[in-house]
């Protein structure tokens, strides 16, 4: 199954990428079953997703959380709480 | 209804004018500013980075939620993203009713969500510090009382 | 602080750019505006008058009220006299603070007080009949509650 | 005693003035004592001050009420509530 991630502010600067395309095994049904397979990608990586309690996610660009489900094609984006306005 | 993100400033006299009409009795705005080194702050730029696509989607999903709580006659949002320096304009919010409290608490609600959910982060430079500014639990508060 | 009555327009951009400063992270503006024909009103002009040398000292003394309750950086109130039409721009309350919820409150807080204290009278006009605007009880309850 | 009295909106318009200077008994000591004398002005100045109720005072430009003391050069002014805004 192939998915897009993506990532924004300091989680953006750990990984060292704004967007990648990951390969994941079957077993793989919601945004929490992908922490531990990006989290192998790089130490950056790893860095990023060590605190999940303060990560925020989308899943084709509406807000969700690591019990979304996820399929093939779908976008995952991780990021901290926002901060505009 | 106007949803905008953009790297240029904005002019808040020609947003207010674009909103005014005959069944529109009051007009209220924000605009949010960069506090600078004169402030306690002490920043010297502020870099704004936000989610395309997904962005201007949750801007029109608050402000159907703002022009479902109150009768508006229109709405205009515009944040800026990219570099900006100490006093530049970062953010407006203007809501026009036919009724006084209903153009300000409009206006208020979704400067209050904008902060909670719009996908925007904030680095603040001071000299060559740069720093991801982290969400404040005032905001979140501040989101949590439209739900009382 | 500026507060002034006048006859002229105003510029709701250039009022904010004034109060724009390196100390301040919002501004809360509300402009108000002349209901005309084509909502219910049926409104075809508007006539203020107002009585010269108490208007301003009440209006310098609500800004004093509102800076007493709010950490306010800079207030501008601008009402205008004469004849207006429908469309057109009547008041322009504009608070700027360091925090956003206090550009709010303030700026709400003024044009409550403005509404119920401010020797403003206004006469319209619907055609060839002209009809003092009488006080609403609205206005009295909306400036009720900042004593709660 | 002489006072300034002033009128606006409707009740300018009732009494056909927007400023008059009147001489008054010296048993006029407060805003109230002042409206039987007015009202024998004119029937405008008697129609305008017919219903209390309704009328704001201010007195050196500064809101007062019917108990509101006056003395000799005060200006007094009689109004409706306030519309503007």
């Amino acid at each position: 199954m192939t998915l897009t991630i993506r990532y924004f502010a300091w989680m953006r600067e750990h990984t060292g990428t704004d967007l990648e395309t990951v390969d994941l095994p079957d077993g793989v049904a919601r945004v929490g079953d992908l922490v531990p397979h990006l989290a192998t990608i790089s130490d950056g990586h790893a860095l990023a997703l060590q605190n999940l309690q303060v990560v925020r996610v989308a899943v084709n660009r509406a807000y969700g959380d690591l019990d979304t489900p996820v399929a093939a094609g779908d976008e995952v984006a991780f990021f901290p709480p926002v901060t505009g306005g | 209804m106007t949803v905008r993100v953009q790297s240029e400033d904005f002019d808040v006299g020609a947003e207010s004018r674009a909103l005014q009409a005959e069944t529109v009795g009051g007009i209220a705005l924000f605009v949010g500013t960069v506090r600078g080194l004169s402030s306690d702050d002490g920043v010297t730029a502020m870099v704004l980075e936000h989610f395309p696509g997904m962005t201007e989607g949750e801007l029109e999903r608050i402000e159907a939620e703002a022009r479902a709580r109150w009768p508006l006659e229109d709405v205009t949002i515009i944040h800026r993203v990219g570099r900006l320096l100490p006093g530049e304009q970062i953010v407006l919010v203007a809501a026009a009713s036919a009724h006084r409290r209903a153009a300000f608490d409009a206006a208020q609600f979704i400067m209050d969500f904008l902060k909670t959910d719009a996908p925007f982060w904030k680095a603040e430079e001071r000299g060559d510090d740069r720093r991801w500014v982290e969400a404040r639990d005032s905001d979140s508060t501040a989101r949590g009382r439209w739900s009382e």
